[in-house]
């Protein structure tokens, strides 16, 4: 991208341009709300120009989203944003892509991308909502949520175990993983925009509660449990790091771990000499010559 | 002139190989050859076999009786020997005991090769040791011992030997070369016994000897292709390891994802980049895949999804043949979306069809499907050279970014993705479009791309997708939605799809000789489906459907889309293909006989 | 007598309940209702509304007009005034300004209710606090008041609002109570302006208030399913979490899985082991299923699916209605297998139709795919207690578990699960059958269901299973395949599925004072289609096709499978549901007009 | 189950009863054949008779398994044994219950419910034929194939990390998570039997040479790498599991990881009171009395 043009956007860009005109519908209280506003101070105060950028959601209350942002919005499946916002960020590198997922859509039924992104380490940034339950579909128990936790539309208590993002991405192969909670604007926006300056994948877990449905993880239960990372943390061990995910007397936000390793992108530049400036999204409009193709065919 | 040729052996023994190289010499002599691969779902040692059809002009399929059968193992013997014509020929290994074979087949000849002597005489020469360990030697000698018997000069098959061993095999090209031609010379003795002769032929021109997942994958090259997705899986995944061997030279990015869910919304977030993308899978993955396709149904995405039909269902046979998914792709998926499904019907359609589907998926901005079929996807055949000036790009209402153009962050505008206009193709926009944004969202949507519930929204956007299928049919020309074939003045009229094209061309041929003559419509645009068109066709005609599935999918879509019944149906559903007599013997059937349902099950 | 209630509010503020409760009291009241719901896919906050249709017959449908519009806040008398009939009442909060309206509609009853005041002095009477905190108070003031102006005896609204508020709402009953009669005496003044009254019936029998979702959930406990899974989808949710709050007392295991590819996996694991195993879902769900409904069709597996459809393509409108799915349900899944596919027409159909489907699942070993629609499984209505002697329980040729039968495990057996027998039904046992075992494959099989690529066994395997369609359409009844109503004589037939069922019927009697009459054949079980015995009605009339989808799936079919075309098309595809009187007047200008579509969208 | 039966039946369990008639169609030298002989004989030892197990295997080389077993061998779809299985398991308790799987089926399409399993403790067991490629599609790279390694048929060396499956499944957690060596057989069969009679849901990893297609993870490389867990590990300790598992100096096998913990058939019957005896497969043949549901709908 063109440093000069680049300047004059960076000048030009308003933190309040980033909220679309599309009128919220979450519950009064939702912590979504909190997630949006970090997501849209995030990109104001990276400057990133919105039509650079690329929200891919799931399904759920969570995968609404985009549709509040003012960036290209892309609300893709229930539990496959991953997929999609990878198939972007492959063709265009120059975008910046911000995946987005409830927990059901993250860590239930979109697990297996999760897990296979981490062998991958695009550069992209992935946010769960993370609120212990279905929320668009009424309060069924998601992933996230405890053993005997029996939230309002529960029929009975949970009979699952949940399972531990944070250690899943660590040892799925993220190499920027995190936690935050969705009413700590201020964490939150702070953590999003190391995510999204960090080349490669990060994972960021947001305690979400949802005030509807989620009648035992209330802001309230939360504030008891939370505690902030202490500032020496070292972010380079994944032992450590999954020891505090496993940690149940607390539940400890900031960034667990954070390394560096070389993004999908420059993988793809080892095999490709002319990637990314040549990526698959500046199409041709005249056909391509298919003689080198050929050559083992010619008879 | 015109013969078959079969080869068979253990899997992962080095047939496939040595098919090849028989193929390639021929057509390094200027002949034309079609060849079949029959595998199991095996990796080594199930009984593989190769049928290899041989002409000097063009050939559309392959035959199921065999004029020289190329063993060096017994069980392909017993597997084959029945198939053998009279005056045809075996190549055997002499140590085996070929008595019960000759009384049975007296009128064969019969050429004992001492594989172990060759094999051994070359190790010796060469210093390579152990003889158990380079048995598969035995491929080279054998095709050296075909090629001598039917005085294919020497040249061809050492040619081909230089273009099989190279790189890191190049050390075993010489004592291969050498085994080879240890036989070719024991052979030569038997050459006056025996009736097929291969005289070098002088064409003049450059031709291909090719697969149909290669033409596939090299249709998609040409067309400006340059994001191939796929999970692993018979027979589809030649086609993107060939995309994959030759990504450097195209900035071709090949990701293997970790399932076909994956692979086709990689594919789909990459189109929308504006990049042509595509995925290609076979049966199961394709089932995998549906929920995704709505999606670029609902947000008009061009993808190009290829599915590389195999037995079924479920896992099914799946190394071997079938059309059985053309309702499945049509109508798969929930809730009703615009798509386009094509079927090319060879191997050279594989490439021009496969290049094409990329500006009807641009065009009419929605998913393509290409229905080829194990029988296009795993056979070789010598085409002439592809012609890419009969591909032009097309890149629909699409806005390239303007560079040039004057925005400031605060003039972002939204882009109405999904503008309600006239032709109901709304112009469209790549993610990262300087200054503009817009949204997209598989729930029903407004203009924006904004989820809308409205009912009057809803009616109209809804109609404004499936409208498109109406502008495919109108739009599209008839020699991409059809292709006639044989006799307009003929009372019959046979319909068929894909992969059964080259047989019934060469049945057609055959017929022609008998005194029966019919008209052929080949349908390679399925859906959307030019009923008006085919109809024509149709009336005061005696139907015959020919597919290779158990309920006669295209003429059940053809009935319902024109209220015309078909009177006869040829069907086969054993996965394997059709082959020449076979098909011949059927059309007669149908045409003479009164007999509706002819099922097929020829081929081992 | 028969009149429309409509009442509506923010989503997630109680109108669901209220709605139901007023439905409830009628019922007492021994009325006949038919309840349908309107919401948005969000939790909080849009506007839902519900209209139910009461009368002292029994109601097939809801009506579009309004005779009784029940409001809380402005935005429910802002959408739906304009449907308010003459003559019809109105209640709304009085400190809303209703000049404006009052203008527009000058020929209808406006109630005013004192919302705020009521619920203060509640509010002060019961110690109750903030009154900007008990707002939802409104929801049974305003179901009192109706009440009162129907001259509905407050003890029936008393009634339900005691079944409602129990258990751990029990402490609101009181406060409820009291407001709601507060507002019932405040709303007798206006009595003498309104025409509609309802005394009190004795009907003499119990009957039940139901929706379709928890008539499906009934149908499978009868039948003696005992395993559920389900993954959380609007509208089939409800299914399963009705079957969650009984499971104990039916030993019922009910799993949600972690998408619903495992729950379709994990019902058929079930059924392996002999359990009548489900599973239920909508459009997006069904698509993941796909590829496993293939292995059960492959598996010879009774697995009962049920596809609760809503709007579609991809997301579409989660909680709309539409019957999109029906050519996916027919067609999905690569490969050719047998399936069955039933459409209940209304709920108790939900009811019968489902308890059925397992014997058919069965007899037949195979997946059977139930299509309802949103317009069905969210609906409530009054019908006749359900009739279990209807039911019979046939679990074909399953072989039990004998437990005296003297085996060691040296007698060992591999069971013949595929055998070839001449009705194409094999015995069936399973897993953990005592002396003996079998296997399953997705691959094509032999009788013991091992892999086999053979092309012999492959033709009988596949013709075996895919005979039993015809088998199936020899052997079910009539009754079970269609419903056929309305007048033989007529010239006219009307061709039809699912929940518009009971459209037609209000429509036929409504057309039938009009003198107009026709025959209407409601389609059951769709696949395998019963050709010859639905061109039978078809011949010699004029055809029209009632379907909410776009493309007139189920008249595709019965093209495809007869080759007689429809005439005239009722078609919707807003995602709302067709309303008595719309389908009234689509019917007529069917009839009468010459218009070929005729394109619905009435409805908010 | 009847005791007596049992004792009558456990007399008669010959070893070689395991082994089915169907001709094995494995490469010669491919470590399935150790893999087949352990679970075999460890039926055999455990004298579990044939009709009570059941084997449900996903699709590749290793899907072949259960047809060369005389048990009930169920060969599912791709990815899915283990919804298959659990299905099974909760329908029919009594049935003893195997799951199988390649590392493509398990670890890429199938690690969504290989992650959702750990949450349930379904008692069963779960073995992966570790070859770091896709065997039966000719050897494409899997997930557990190291980054830039480069097997025979892979056009240019692997761009993705492995993942970790010994981490992801203690993540998940699984009760029972071991690892093991497919030419041991009799390390690997002792492992096998110890998870059948595990409470719980186990999963068993074997590391598993596929010397047609897997050219880099040859038995040397393997024999050079692998080392058998003290018997004095400590099974106990999530955080010692992983750690060990994240060795990449050694391979370690043996039992990483074992607790005890309610089983998903336990948590059902605090749910159902008569379950697991009155399971769902034990179907009656008549309508079951629908009155007890009908109560809150009748009018
Ligand atoms: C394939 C599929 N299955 C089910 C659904 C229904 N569905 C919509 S939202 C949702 C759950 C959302 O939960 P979560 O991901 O936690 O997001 P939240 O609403 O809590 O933000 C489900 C299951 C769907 N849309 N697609
Ligand atoms: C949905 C689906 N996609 C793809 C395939 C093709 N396929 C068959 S086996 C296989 C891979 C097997 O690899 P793995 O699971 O590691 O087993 P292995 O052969 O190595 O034992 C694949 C992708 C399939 N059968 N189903
Ligand atoms: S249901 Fe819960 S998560 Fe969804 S918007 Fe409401 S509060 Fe938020
Ligand atoms: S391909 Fe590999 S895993 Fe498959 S049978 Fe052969 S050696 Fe074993
Ligand atoms: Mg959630
Ligand atoms: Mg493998």
């Amino acid at each position: 991208m063109d440093t000069k043009e680049d300047t004059k956007e960076k000048k030009d860009t308003k933190k309040d341009m980033y909220r679309s005109d599309v009128e919220i519908d979450w519950c009064p209280g939702c912590g979504d709300f909190g997630i949006l506003q970090s997501i849209t101070q995030a990109l104001a105060e990276l400057e990133i120009p919105p039509y650079k950028t690329a929200l891919f959601s799931g399904i759920g209350c969570s995968g609404k989203t985009p549709h509040f942002i003012n960036t290209y919005g892309i609300h893709t499946l229930h539990g496959r944003p991953l997929p999609f916002a990878i198939g972007a960020k492959m063709a265009n590198p120059e975008l910046v892509v911000i995946a987005i997922s409830g927990d059901g859509d993250a860590y239930g039924i979109g697990v297996g991308h999760l897990v296979n992104a981490g062998r991958r380490n695009v550069n992209l940034t992935y946010i769960v909502y993370n609120n212990g339950v279905y929320g668009l579909t009424k309060g069924q128990a998601s992933p996230t949520l405890r053993r005997r936790a029996q939230p309002k539309s529960l029929k009975y208590p949970n009979i699952n175990d949940n399972i531990n993002p944070i250690s899943i991405a660590i040892s799925a192969g993220y190499t920027f993983v995190a936690r935050s909670f969705a009413y700590n604007v201020k964490h939150l926006k702070e953590i999003i925009k190391q995510s999204i300056i960090h080349r490669g994948l990060g994972l960021i877990d947001v305690l979400q509660p949802c005030p509807v449905f989620n009648t035992v993880d209330t802001r309230e239960k939360y504030l008891e449990k939370i505690k902030i990372l202490p500032p020496d943390f070292p972010t380079d061990s994944p032992l450590k790091a999954i020891e505090k995910a496993l940690d149940t007397e607390h539940l400890w936000i900031g960034v667990f771990f954070k390394i560096e390793k070389d993004t999908y992108e420059e993988r793809y530049s080892e095999i490709l000499k002319n990637y990314p400036r040549l990526s698959p999204s500046k199409v041709q409009d005249s056909t391509s010559d298919i003689s080198f193709a050929v050559k083992n065919f010619v008879i | 002139m015109k013969f078959t040729f079969v080869i068979g052996g253990p899997q992962g023994m080095g047939v496939d190989t040595s098919a090849h190289s028989f193929a390639r010499a021929c057509a390094y002599a200027g002949y034309w050859v079609f060849g079949k691969r029959e595998y199991h779902s095996n990796i080594t040692g199930e009984h593989s076999y190769f049928t290899i059809t041989v002409s000097d002009k063009q050939v559309h399929t392959f035959q199921n009786n065999i004029d020289i059968l190329a063993t060096f193992d017994e069980r392909t013997l017993r597997f084959h020997i029945a198939d053998v014509k009279p005056h045809g020929a075996v190549i055997y290994d002499e140590e085996i005991d070929i008595t019960k074979y000759k009384t049975e087949k007296d009128n064969i000849l019969f050429v004992p090769i001492p594989y172990n002597k060759i094999i051994k005489e070359t190790s010796e020469k060469f210093g390579l040791g152990d003889i158990k360990k380079i048995q598969v030697m035995r491929n080279s000698i054998c095709i050296f011992a075909t090629a001598s018997l039917i005085e294919l000069d020497s040249g061809f098959v050492e040619k081909t030997m230089e273009y099989i061993f190279s790189g890191k095999r190049k050390k075993v090209l010489e004592p291969n070369r050498y085994a080879g031609l240890v036989a070719y010379e024991e052979v030569k003795k038997y050459r006056n016994k025996f009736h097929i002769k291969m005289p070098k032929i002088d064409l003049g021109r450059e031709r291909l000897l090719i697969s149909g997942t290669q033409a596939t994958a090299l249709g998609k090259i040409a067309a400006g292709c340059r994001f191939q997705t796929y999970y692993p899986i018979t027979p589809a995944t030649e086609e993107s390891e060939f995309l994959e061997s030759v990504a450097d030279q195209y900035d071709f990015v090949v990701i293997q994802g970790e399932d076909e869910i994956a692979c086709i919304a990689l594919s789909i977030g990459a189109a929308l980049t504006g990049a042509r993308a595509s995925t290609s899978t076979s049966g199961p993955g394709f089932s995998l895949m549906m929920e995704a396709i709505g999606w670029a149904g609902m947000n008009e995405v061009p993808v190009v999804v290829v599915n590389h039909q195999r037995g079924g269902p479920s896992t099914g046979l799946p190394t071997r043949h079938e059309q059985g998914d053309l309702k499945f792709a049509i109508y798969g998926g929930h809730g009703e979306f615009p798509r386009i499904v094509l079927a090319p019907g060879d191997i050279e359609e594989a490439f021009y069809i496969t290049a094409s589907a990329f500006n009807l998926a641009e065009k009419y901005q929605c998913p393509v499907i290409i229905l080829e079929d194990k029988f296009i996807s795993n056979s070789v055949k010598t085409v002439d050279m592809f012609d890419l000036s009969k591909i032009k790009i097309d890149r629909g209402k699409t806005l390239q970014p303007d560079n040039k153009s004057n925005f400031t962050d605060t003039t972002l505008k939204k882009f109405k993705r999904f503008e309600l206009v006239d032709d109901n193709i709304s112009p469209r926009i790549f993610l990262g479009h300087p200054g503009l944004i817009f949204w997209n969202t598989g729930d029903e949507h407004d203009e924006f791309g904004h989820i809308s519930e409205d009912p009057y929204n809803r009616l109209r956007m809804h109609q404004k997708r499936m409208r498109k299928l109406e502008k495919i049919i109108e739009e599209v020309s008839v020699e991409e939605k059809i292709s006639i074939f044989g006799d307009k003045d003929s009372d019959v009229v046979i319909v068929s799809w894909g992969s059964t094209k080259g047989g019934i061309l060469t049945a057609y041929e055959n017929l022609k000789d008998m005194g029966y003559k019919f008209l052929f419509i080949q349908v390679k645009m399925i859906h959307p489906l030019d009923a008006d068109l085919i109809s024509e066709y149709l009336n005061g005609r005696l139907k015959i459907a020919i597919e290779q599935n158990y309920s006669a999918q295209l003429a059940g879509y053809i009935t319902e889309k024109t209220g015309i019944k078909f009177d006869k149906f040829i069907l086969k559903w054993t996965g394997r293909p059709i082959a020449e007599e076979e098909l011949t013997n059927a059309i007669k059937n149908a045409i003479t006989g009164n007999q509706k349902s002819i099922i097929l099950s020829a081929g081992l």
